[in-house]
């Protein structure tokens, strides 16, 4: 890992009351993830211990500390999606990437998750792929939407 | 009447009246997170934590009610589904609170049952040489947590993951012995149920106070004893320096006074290494041994009666005085040890060459 | 994304008084076209998914393709609310509200409506039940019942001009305030106005505002929680993205009432146009000196910063909001102490959501007389309701309090899609409710709604038809709940993880006699023994279904039957073998081969492969319609999925 | 010690353990607190937990390091610089307490010259520390009171230790810092009765509670008390005694429970120095390093076996008691002491226990003579406790100095380079430690389960200076200084600065203490431990194994 990067961003939050969530966040806009140095060195920043870093780390739904894939593939879990049948979205999107939810592909080019709500319920179901909305998923358009975008970023598969 | 500022909890346990907790613990501050200790409180809408709510005056507490009774239950019975309560196989058995709990307030056999049992099968952390911590038996009572920090001031350990998963974590959910730790064991001291536990525990069959032989602190302990052996050391509570803390060293450093390494008689050097004790101590008629000198670095140690060793030692000082010799003392012994060994280095040896190793 | 939008006609310009901010809207209103016409492009976060950025494009190059982009303004405002219908377009200056709208149609629009003056008609939105066509906003049903307060400059202001908000008496309040009023003065107003917090709880905001006044210490903070987390409800996006300057004016007169000088938004992460917005407001309130210190030359000083969330409902709990702000884990604290008293860094501190916000400034402006002469007696002023499920008119509604149930599914939602039947309504998201057919007529409110088993909550509003499993709904709920409980506490750590458990069991059939008993005992130490707001409020989905539909759970437990066809357990799927007309249609179309049969050979479902998935009934042509979906015989019901 | 006793009159912890966590401000110099004093390191976090400010100055990132708002990462040896700069902002902002200074001290002008005659700049260019933060500590420490100092080895294992105690205690005076709860100048004794064994007056130049040797009446009193002549010079300090055995001048040593061989600087000279010597006894409960040499060991029963007191860092005299019997036929130090004085055929050695040495010593202390084995039964007395009424002292210093004038006494001190700086050939500055998880050499390697928490040393290397050698982390590498040499694994780690490498005395494998400096410190004869300058190799051959020697009996 870069660490000329990482005391860049630590820099911008110096003398900053309270920052380790927007540190976090911005380590991880950084470097995708949260890798364990990376951790590390932002308790040694902020004079706390290695455990609480990583507490704080594994409560929020946002923070990875695994590598991820090059693209992100959310699928909301909102009311308004489920009952418009969001279950079966999500359960094609495994099938289409052959992994579960909150996995990564091997080759790091999708990561699934599941999201509590977008608050996109007007347009539910919905499936984000990389900061795009694609609203009124139906399973069908899933498997388009994945096995497309598949075969464009990667023509041997 | 109870002290101003006590918590329910402390006042009812004061006044003989048992309210059940499990994430309490009377060392470090209330967390209020077990919710066994639910109190009623008249004129509040919602049962309250026994250990986190202040008394006041004129407040009116049941401690008992079915209400309550039902509502302990069941949390009790979630504990339960929770925990590998294979009691039969757990060191803790008989001392662990989660049994006591049990036993006073009960569960409901059928509804027990339907609960699903959930409790984890993580590896069981055996890396620190002194505790092992089984993670499947953690009822997330965070009182290793709380001491960690406010006891310990280390915080090797917190509270990671959320909802079911939330668990005691070091950083990176790395062993024990690869964190911060520093094995004070501190935290399992507290742990009321068999998630930190002792790696060869026995029982002590008598205690004796006394002071910690390592650093300058000089903590009071206890050291359990069994036998002629130290088979534990716990802190003294009424002791001004520590307050009943101890750290690794004072804590579990006590097998050296058992070790097979530790000298038993006295030794002395000889040319011959089948030399006879009882030939070299033979003195000629101006007190010094005949094997006099010795040459450095060729003789071997022999063993020999401490008659022996006394005598030869009081014949060998007595042949140098003043300027001659030297007295190097020890901080690690007491200070009646320190005294007599000074007083003897002025008085016998009649110099003042007497030191030890203070360095600071 | 740009950080800061430069403001051409306003650059250099500082307010530094009510004077000068008089004068710069004067300018302002004074600098409008006069042909009046404009395009407005809803850019909200559901029209921009719908395409609506291309479609403003289109207008952009269309309009310069006929050199009038002087003439006409190709403007993007903020969320309208009717989210299904996106992308929508305003045509002025007579306010046509085109629907669906698509980059095709753009040079359509320019040349009929904008060059010509005609409508374009197929656009236009038709009233289901009439057939009519409707022009304008206020003429479709789904507007029509609505009293948009808070929503009021969303679809009407560009959410990134200043400009824009100044011109609709935006920093009027601020001005009144800080020339006119006192801090007790203000706090009277808001206490007088009978606003209640529409977070949830509904706390009076105006007592919130005093304890925090009164209580002692240098520092105050003033926090908008913007971690809108109940699943299915999006009013408080839908504010921060389309009006932030309400928000924000809303969070300075809360400071100056308070005495607090610094303000925080905080936002989930899940909105980044909320946030991108929020920040370009709060550059250009910087920009023209309406935030910072010595504000129009009162003495007050104000800042806002924003913290984004990092995905945990949890943190929508005023305490665990705070923690989080603090760089903690959102673990919720027991109160007392509350915020008011010893929040933020241990100072005092006011949490308002952000639809309680932006009521703020609409109530200075107008009195509280105004305000509380709007909704009933008990409760005051609106309420907005996102509106969602098997509902007709998806999106967001802003009704007075005491508007009915009825009113809002039948009269704004346009009943139940697809002609089927209304079931239940929920509430409050996992925090609420299921309200049953026979309560339709119960007018909203913080009371009325808690009386019937359900909160107001944020304003989720789920409607369910008759293919809706309320167990599966309970059943959704808790897994969110277990899922998303900080774990703290034992009651809710694990005992929403039992519920869920004793609930799936149930939706896959293997439910017993007493589970509901069970459930309610759980639920019980649940209410009573969690620590926060959170724990004490997860229980309600399930004691809501139990207590309205509890025959279907019964259903569900004793006959292995799911009445709405939805438990995969408890439902299979068969081919009539009299009307399959052995098509190929759903054999294809199976994912899991799990239809036998050939061209000429009547097809038929391999129970043994079957995952319930639907897709064969989905395909089989209606015409046919040789797929049916059966319950209740619990013959070849698998435990494949779930 | 000598430093304190220079500018107060005493050599001890002015204050107690208990006071540091209600000070509101700490000044931790030199000591690595959690590590080698865990229970006081508690007190600092409780301290901090409860708001108060904390200033770490350690050339370390050590854990403290975490808590501290302050941390001052000076040069190794370079305290004074940092010191006096500290004291300088305090005197140019005028934070100093004027009126302590005038009626409590003496001295001050020429001290307050001192400090003038050396600016910022120059102390940030000593120590690397900015001057920014200097001043950022001055203020500190010299606005929020109380304000504690404590420190530990860090100061005192330099050839200008004394010196460096005489600086801090220079500032505590400056500012007010002392006898008053909560204040003070608090050195941390590493051994467990370390203040015992010098109260005890085992030393050159006192005899019990610091009854200077030199005084007449003092000696008049002792022989009459002991029944004998004694000697009216000063004798040789430990380091003194090796010099002299060295040359041939002392020919017999009586050494009990130390090893020198092993936690001495410059071990190669103190062996030489032993075999130099036709006498060695050695009492000790291990075959030490050092007893290996000796010509009869002395076999002694440890701390569970006895009866006694300890006197601890903060002066409180506690009893330690008899637990177990001897292991095998060890025996208690003071009856080998006892046997071999009355087969001497000295007189006064007749005691049946420990209490009638404890009473025979305090007749003659007047610090110790209102402290019994009774009253302290339950829990210690703080010295000083003159009489059997008097409750102890838990803060010194309250009314008078222990000087002749009452009054403490500012000194001017100066900042001087380590006796051995960097060169072109020994490029690194090694400092030494301890490690948290053992106890000097032999003790905790004898309890089960603490090599296993830090099996073997690991010399620490900064990330850069380990990329410009090429070193990886665990690889085996060489350490040289001008007097020999070691090899350990490395560990690279920005614990410490580049530039400087650390290494732990705890490991009888790795004899840290060849390469340390002899280098004295003029008037505590404390060698400079903690500074010397050594060179790195890599080194590919053997990997160290705890089996390289074993401890023990030998027999292996």
């Amino acid at each position: 890992m870069d660490i000329e990067r990482l005391n860049k961003i630590l820099a911008v939050f110096e003398g900053e009351q309270g920052g380790l969530i927007s540190i976090l966040q911005r380590v991880q806009e950084e470097f995708g993830y949260l890798p364990e140095v990376a951790l590390y060195s932002i308790a040694n920043f902020l004079k706390l211990s290695p455990s609480q870093v990583f507490s704080v780390a594994t409560f929020y739904d946002h923070f990875y500390l695994t590598r991820r894939g090059d693209h992100l593939v959310s699928v909301c879990q909102g009311t308004a999606c489920h009952v418009l049948g969001a279950r079966d979205i999500l359960e094609t999107a495994e099938k289409c990437l052959g992994i579960k939810t909150g996995q990564t592909t091997p080759d790091y080019k999708y990561s699934l998750k599941r999201v509590a709500c977008l608050g996109s319920c007007a347009l539910a179901p919905v499936v984000i792929l990389d900061d795009q909305v694609h609203s009124r998923m139906t399973v069908r358009k899933v498997k388009k939407l994945l096995t497309e975008d598949l075969d464009r970023t990667d023509p041997q598969t | 009447m109870a002290d101003e500022g006590a918590t329910v909890l402390t006042a009812a346990q004061d006044a003989g009246i048992y309210i059940p907790a499990l994430c309490h613990c009377p060392d470090v501050s209330s967390q209020g997170v077990c919710r066994l200790c639910l109190v009623r409180i008249e004129g509040r809408r919602r049962p309250e934590p026994a250990c986190r709510t202040i008394i006041e005056e004129g407040m009116v507490v049941f401690t008992d009610d079915p209400e309550i009774e039902r509502l302990r239950r069941v949390i009790l019975e979630l504990i339960l589904s929770d925990h590998d309560f294979n009691c039969l196989l757990c060191p803790k058995s008989g001392q662990c609170r989660l049994q006591e709990l049990v036993n006073r307030i009960g569960f409901d056999e059928h509804r027990f049952s339907r609960l699903e049992h959930t409790a984890k099968d993580l590896p069981i952390d055996t890396s620190n040489p002194f505790f092992d911590f089984n993670p499947n038996k953690c009822v997330q009572c965070t009182i290793c947590v709380r001491t960690c920090h406010e006891i310990a001031g280390i915080d090797a350990i917190d509270m990671a993951y959320r909802s079911d998963n939330l668990r005691v974590s070091t950083f990176a959910n790395k062993p024990l012995k690869d964190s911060v730790c520093v094995s004070c064991g501190e935290c399992m001291e507290r742990c009321p149920v068999g998630a930190l536990i002792p790696k060869k525990f026995k029982h002590p069959t008598r205690e004796v106070k006394t002071t910690c032989p390592y650093c300058g602190v000089g903590c009071g302990l206890y050291l359990g004893i069994r036998g002629n052996t130290i088979v534990r050391a716990r802190g003294d509570d009424e002791s001004p320096v520590n307050h009943g803390g101890l750290c690794v060293r004072g804590r579990f450093g006590y097998d050296f006074v058992n070790s097979p390494d530790r000298l038993s008689l006295p030794l002395m050097r000889a040319y011959d290494e089948y030399a006879q004790p009882s030939s070299v101590v033979e003195m000629n008629e101006e007190g010094r041994p005949i094997t006099l000198p010795l040459v450095k670095r060729e003789g071997k140690f022999v063993e020999i009666t401490w008659d022996q060793a006394i005598r030869y030692v009081a014949s060998s000082l007595a042949h140098y005085k003043g300027d001659e010799i030297a007295a190097i003392s020890s901080a690690r012994c007491t200070n009646e040890e320190n005294y007599l060994f000074q007083k003897f280095t002025r008085v016998a040896l009649e110099t003042n060459n007497i030191d030890h190793c203070a360095r600071l | 994304m740009k950080k800061s939008i430069s403001i051409p006609s306003i650059k250099n310009y500082r307010i530094d008084s009510v004077e000068s901010l008089r004068r710069l809207r004067e300018i302002l209103v004074a600098g409008e076209q006069t042909t009046g016409k404009f395009v407005n492009v809803c850019c909200g976060s559901g029209c921009i998914s719908s395409g609506s950025e291309h479609v403003r494009e289109a207008f952009v190059s269309g309009i310069k393709g006929h050199e009038l982009e002087d003439e006409i303004k190709v403007k993007k405002t903020g969320c309208h609310g009717f989210c299904e219908r996106g992308p929508i377009v305003v045509v002025g200056p007579k306010n046509i509200f085109y629907q669906h709208v698509t980059k095709e149609d753009v040079p359509e629009i320019i040349s009929e409506t904008l060059l010509e003056d005609r409508v374009v008609e197929r656009l236009l939105y038709e009233d289901p039940v009439t057939g009519q066509k409707c022009l304008h906003e206020n003429d479709i049903p789904f507007y029509r019942k609505q009293k948009r307060i808070v929503l009021k400059n969303c679809g009407l202001i560009d959410p990134t001009s200043i400009e824009d908000y100044i011109k609709v008496d935006g920093f009027q309040a601020l001005a009144k305030i800080l020339s006119h009023m006192t801090p007790e003065e203000v706090i009277g107003e808001i206490k007088l106005s009978g606003l209640r917090g529409r977070g949830g709880a509904g706390f009076p905001t105006g007592i919130k505002w005093e304890t925090a006044r009164n209580a002692s210490g240098e520092e105050k903070y003033i926090i908008c929680n913007g971690d809108e987390g109940d699943p299915g409800a999006f009013m408080d996006r839908s504010v921060m993205e389309g009006d932030p300057y309400s928000v924000i004016e809303g969070m300075m007169i809360a400071g100056y009432a308070v005495g607090a000088s610094q303000g925080i938004i905080y936002v989930r992460a899940e909105y980044p146009l909320a946030v991108h917005h929020l920040s370009t407001a709060i550059a250009q309130v910087t920009d023209l000196g309406l935030l910072g210190r010595n504000i129009m030359e009162s003495g007050f000083d104000f800042e806002i910063k924003i913290v984004k969330g990092a995905g945990a409902f949890v943190c929508g709990e005023e305490t665990a909001l705070i923690a989080s702000i603090e760089g903690k884990s959102g673990r919720p604290k027991p109160k007392p102490p509350f915020p008011a008293i010893q929040g933020l860094w241990g100072k005092p501190t006011v949490i308002n959501n952000v639809e309680t916000m932006a009521n703020v400034s609409r109530i200075i402006l107008n009195g509280h007389e105004w305000y509380s002469g709007i909704g009933t007696p008990t409760d005051k002023g609106t309420k907005i309701f996102s509106l969602v499920g098997k509902v007709r008119n998806v999106g967001l509604v802003e009704v007075e309090m005491g508007t009915t149930l009825r009113e809002i599914i039948f009269d704004i939602g346009g009943g139940i899609q697809g002609g089927k039947r209304f079931k239940a309504v929920q509430t409050g998201g996992p925090s609420g409710g299921c309200i049953p057919e026979e309560l339709l007529d119960l007018p909203v409110g913080y009371e009325s709604l808690a009386k019937a088993g359900s909160i107001m909550g944020s304003g989720g509003m789920l409607v369910m038809d008759e293919d809706t499993c309320v167990v599966n709904i309970a059943r959704y709920f808790l897994d969110f709940a277990r899922n998303e409980s900080c774990g703290q506490c034992t009651p809710c750590r694990l005992g929403t993880k039992q519920m869920f458990k004793i609930l799936q069991d149930i939706t896959r059939g293997k439910g017993r006699p007493g589970d509901i008993e069970i459930l309610l005992e759980l639920s019980d130490a649940v209410k009573h023994g969690s620590i926060c707001g959170l724990g004490m409020t997860v229980p309600n989905p399930v004691l809501s279904t139990i207590r309205y539909f509890r025959k279907e759970y019964e259903e569900h437990i004793l006959e292995g039957r799911c009445r709405a066809l939805v438990c995969r357990s408890l439902i299979f799927y068969r081919i009539k073998d009299y009307r399959c007309k052995a098509c190929l249609k759903c054999l294809q179309a199976c994912p899991v081969d799990a239809i036998i049969g050939a061209k000429w050979q009547v097809h038929e479902i391999d129970q043994s492969k079957c995952i319930k998935c639907g897709t064969c009934m989905q395909v089989c042509p209606p015409r046919f319609s040789a797929v049916e979906c059966v319950t209740g015989l619990i013959e070849g019901s698998g435990d494949k999925s779930e | 010690m000598a430093g304190l006793a220079a500018s107060f009159g005493s050599g001890a912890m002015t204050n107690s353990i208990n006071e540091i966590s209600e000070a509101a401000c700490i000044f931790a110099i030199g000591t690595n607190t959690t590590a080698n004093h865990p229970i006081i390191g508690r007190q600092v976090t409780r301290a901090v937990q409860k708001g108060a400010r904390l200033i770490v100055a350690d050339p370390r990132r050590i854990p403290l390091c975490r808590l501290a708002d302050i941390w001052l990462r000076l040069r190794p040896g370079t305290d004074i610089a940092l010191i006096n700069g500290i004291m300088r902002v305090i005197i140019e902002e005028n934070l100093m307490d004027t009126a302590f200074i005038e009626e409590r001290c003496e001295d001050y002008e020429a001290f307050e010259a001192s400090i003038m005659e050396h600016d910022l700049a120059a102390a940030e260019k000593i120590t690397g520390v900015s001057a920014q933060d200097i001043v950022r500590a001055a203020r500190m420490y010299g606005s929020i009171a109380p304000a504690t100092i404590l420190y530990t080895l860090g100061i005192t294992e330099h050839s200008h230790g004394t010196d460096n105690v005489r600086a801090l205690a220079n500032l505590a005076l400056l500012t007010g810092n002392i006898g008053r709860p909560s204040t003070g100048v608090n050195p941390l004794r590493g051994q467990n009765n370390v203040q015992g064994a010098c109260d005890m007056g085992a030393l050159p130049n006192v005899y019990t509670g610091y009854q200077e040797v030199e005084n007449e009446e003092v000696r008049i009193k002792f022989e009459r008390a002991w029944n004998c002549k004694l000697s009216p010079s000063n004798g040789l300090k430990m380091t003194e005694m090796f010099d002299a055995a060295h040359e041939g001048r002392i020919k017999a040593l009586y050494l009990k429970g130390e090893d020198p061989v092993v936690t001495d600087a410059d071990t190669t000279f103190i062996e030489k120095a032993i075999s130099h010597l036709e006498l060695f006894i050695v009492q000790d409960i291990f075959l030490t390093e050092t007893a290996r040499l000796a010509d009869v060991v002395l076999p002694a029963a440890s701390f569970a076996e006895k009866d006694g007191t300890f006197t601890n860092t903060e002066r409180r005299v506690q009893r330690i008691r008899k637990a177990i019997e001897p292991r095998g036929n060890s025996r208690p130090d003071w009856m080998i002491i006892c046997d071999i004085a009355r087969s001497m055929g000295v007189e006064g050695f007749d005691f049946d226990n420990t209490q009638e040495i404890f009473e025979e010593m305090r007749v003659l202390t007047p610090s110790y003579s209102g402290i019994n084995y009774e009253r302290i039964e339950k829990s210690g007395i703080q010295w000083p406790c003159p009489d059997n009424e008097h409750p102890g002292t838990p803060y010194l210093y309250s009314e008078r100095f222990n000087t002749s004038s009452g009054r403490a006494k500012f000194a001017p001190v100066s900042y001087r380079p380590s006796a051995e700086t960097t060169s072109h050939e020994y490029p690194f500055i090694l400092i030494t430690r301890r490690s948290a998880f053992h106890y000097h050499a032999v003790m905790t390697h004898k309890a089960e389960g603490f090599d296993e928490l830090r099996k073997e040393e690991r010399i620490e290397i900064h990330p850069t200076d380990a990329a410009t050698l090429e070193i990886q982390d665990g690889e085996v590498i060489k350490v040289s200084s001008r007097r020999g040499s070691v090899k350990a694994k490395a560990n690279i780690t920005e614990v410490v600065p580049a530039g400087v490498v650390c290494m732990t005395f705890n490991f009888a494998e790795t004899r840290t203490n060849i390469l340390t400096n002899r280098a004295l410190d003029p008037v505590a004869k404390t060698p400079e431990f903690k500074v010397c300058a050594v060179k790195i190799e890599r080194e590919e051959s053997a990997y160290i194994t705890k089996d390289y020697i074993r401890w023990g009996t030998g027999k292996s």
